[in-house]
């Protein structure tokens, strides 16, 4: 089956990224197809490259880009929560691409199942 | 307006709900997911929009943002029928539990039961939420 | 004596209701942000504040008030409207500000 | 039948109550993160999901009860636990998802 | 212990009181507020730790994280004692609410109820939350 | 009076900053002195300068650091909090100081009131 994940919140602050990294994941390993992973509101802040957790803690921003570079998961940065958010092409991330907000509707439109993870 | 779809629209039409349930300006939630109402718009889903718990806030009329320093966009919610969302709902408990009537809010909407509300939502293929 | 802030929507969260259970006779609450909604007369959570006045003194936030359309809305018996000038006396005049988040 | 997901524990917001109102006999609540504190015995908010069981199916995320130290507290009869796998199943299984945040 | 900060402390000593009302692990609230009780303690400040609400469930026993990929920080609590950080309250009707009593908590505490903590949350002269 | 002011959000995502710099600069107008603007969790996106608002939007990051040069506000953005979120030196406002989080501690020891804004 085909999933799309939207993701509203950063790291750190909020579980919504962890939990989404880690369902991602475990459809994966049943088979599953990810059509796409769409960072929007403060979610964009998941693309940051600069981001340096420190070592015993987990590293998002490293583990989806692994995902996608393992998995070529497509990982989408919505371009207008973006800007606002100073996520631009500089510190993206490996993996991570800006596109717009069409990304996520079609993505509801073409995956079978659509879901959110948030505060 | 379906039949319109069938003939112009893309292959595939599907049932989007939106659900909103936070208050405008305390959080961004509710301006940003306006935003992704009006792309699902351009992009001829079946949209349905519902205004729930303090989403309800959300229309109230006679917002005055100035004095917070943030845009009111309050007004784009008059907007939407011009891309042909049309489909605005808003639960009748969460009115009447803040003293409201839909004299209070900008634009028209259908007023449902929690009841109806049950039945709609589950016909939905995608629910976005935030 | 302390002046307490709240931001939250009292339909949407217990904020409102933890300050108002260790907020001690003769404090001041402000209500700003999301906070205003608990300041509107004729809902179903108007008594929190109601039971309390009297006791506590409540302050709410002009421009959040105006922001969220609530300028002609009638608001609890009590509540005095402030605005960020207002909010900076308030906290200078009390001892120290607990921000319930 | 719709999954409904709720993250948010019910002695902090209304959310969990939210979904109940309009979650339609049949469907399928999933408590996630902070969402898990709902599914407690022995607490004030657990009647609200005693209320609904037989006529909803309840479930939660194991993991996330675990990080919660919840392991060994008593869960309201009834309620499976499932883990991320369990998760994408249930997701799959449902027509659709709704998360409540 | 007060005797001691005259001696040895800076010359000003505040009563500092951080309120603790969130769950951990589904934000980040609890965690890096226990960073800041730690610098307070550094700065030999008169530290008082107050779990309310939700934030009772931060002192839970039985923590186990591996499945959600994050760091167990409830072993700090225990260390905090370390930092001379032995200030530690827990709100009596958050504890009973959650059907919990002190042996549940990886710490001890002092229970205080809601009018205890309210005259002494009115003797801080700074207080943190999040 | 000295005032130490705390904001635990970003921008956008919650008003949190948007209060505190309205709070700010009201006591500013009354005569008061702002010892210290301490940002800690994600208060520290406060300080990215590649945030790009939409035009008819307000710039917080460019009304924080306006202030900071009108009225020589300390603006510290927390160390552990920025590193873990990738606000660096590389992408840190005019105004901003990362530091560590005992500029905190001292604002509360010497500022007269200490506020916080978060969410």
């Amino acid at each position: 089956m085909k999933f799309g994940i939207l993701v509203n919140e950063g790291p750190f602050q909020h579980q919504a990224s962890d939990s989404a990294y880690l369902f991602t994941k475990a459809a994966l390993e049943k088979g599953h197809e990810i059509y796409r992973v769409f960072f929007y509101y403060d979610g964009v802040n998941n693309a940051n490259k600069l981001s340096e957790p420190q070592a015993d803690d987990r590293d998002l921003v490293k583990l989806w880009s692994a995902l996608a570079e393992e998995h070529k998961v497509d990982l989408v940065v919505c371009v207008a929560a973006a800007l606002r958010r100073g996520i631009k092409d500089d510190i993206l991330a490996p993996g991570f691409r800006i596109s717009g907000l069409g990304q996520l509707i079609e993505s509801g439109i073409v995956a079978d199942r659509q879901i959110t993870f948030g505060d | 307006m379906e039949e319109e779809w069938d003939e112009d629209g893309p292959e595939v039409v599907k049932r989007f709900m939106y659900v909103n349930r936070k208050a405008p300006y305390g959080t961004v939630y509710a301006l940003e997911m306006l935003e992704k109402v009006l792309i699902a718009a351009a992009f001829e889903q079946d949209v349905h929009v519902v205004f729930m718990d303090d989403g309800v806030y959300q229309l109230k009329k006679e917002q005055e943002t100035k004095g917070i320093n943030m845009k009111n966009f309050s007004p784009t919610f008059r907007a939407l029928e011009g891309y042909d969302v049309e489909k605005l709902y808003v639960e009748k408990e969460s009115l009447e539990a803040r003293g409201l009537t839909v004299d209070d809010l900008v634009v028209p909407v259908e007023v449902l039961s929690s009841q109806d509300l049950k039945a709609l939502m589950d016909k939905q293929e995608v629910i976005l939420t935030a | 004596m302390l002046l307490h802030t709240v931001n939250k929507s009292p339909f949407e969260r217990n904020t409102l209701e933890s300050c108002l259970r260790v907020c001690e006779d003769g404090a001041g609450i402000l209500l700003i942000e999301d906070g205003v909604y608990g300041a509107l007369d004729n809902t179903v959570v108007a008594d929190l504040i109601k039971k309390r006045m009297g006791n506590i003194k409540f302050y709410v936030l002009g421009p959040d008030v105006d922001a969220r359309g609530l300028g002609n809305q009638t608001m609890i018996d009590g509540i005095e409207t402030v605005d960020f000038g207002g909010f900076v006396d308030l906290v200078e005049k009390h001892s120290a500000t607990q921000s319930w988040l």
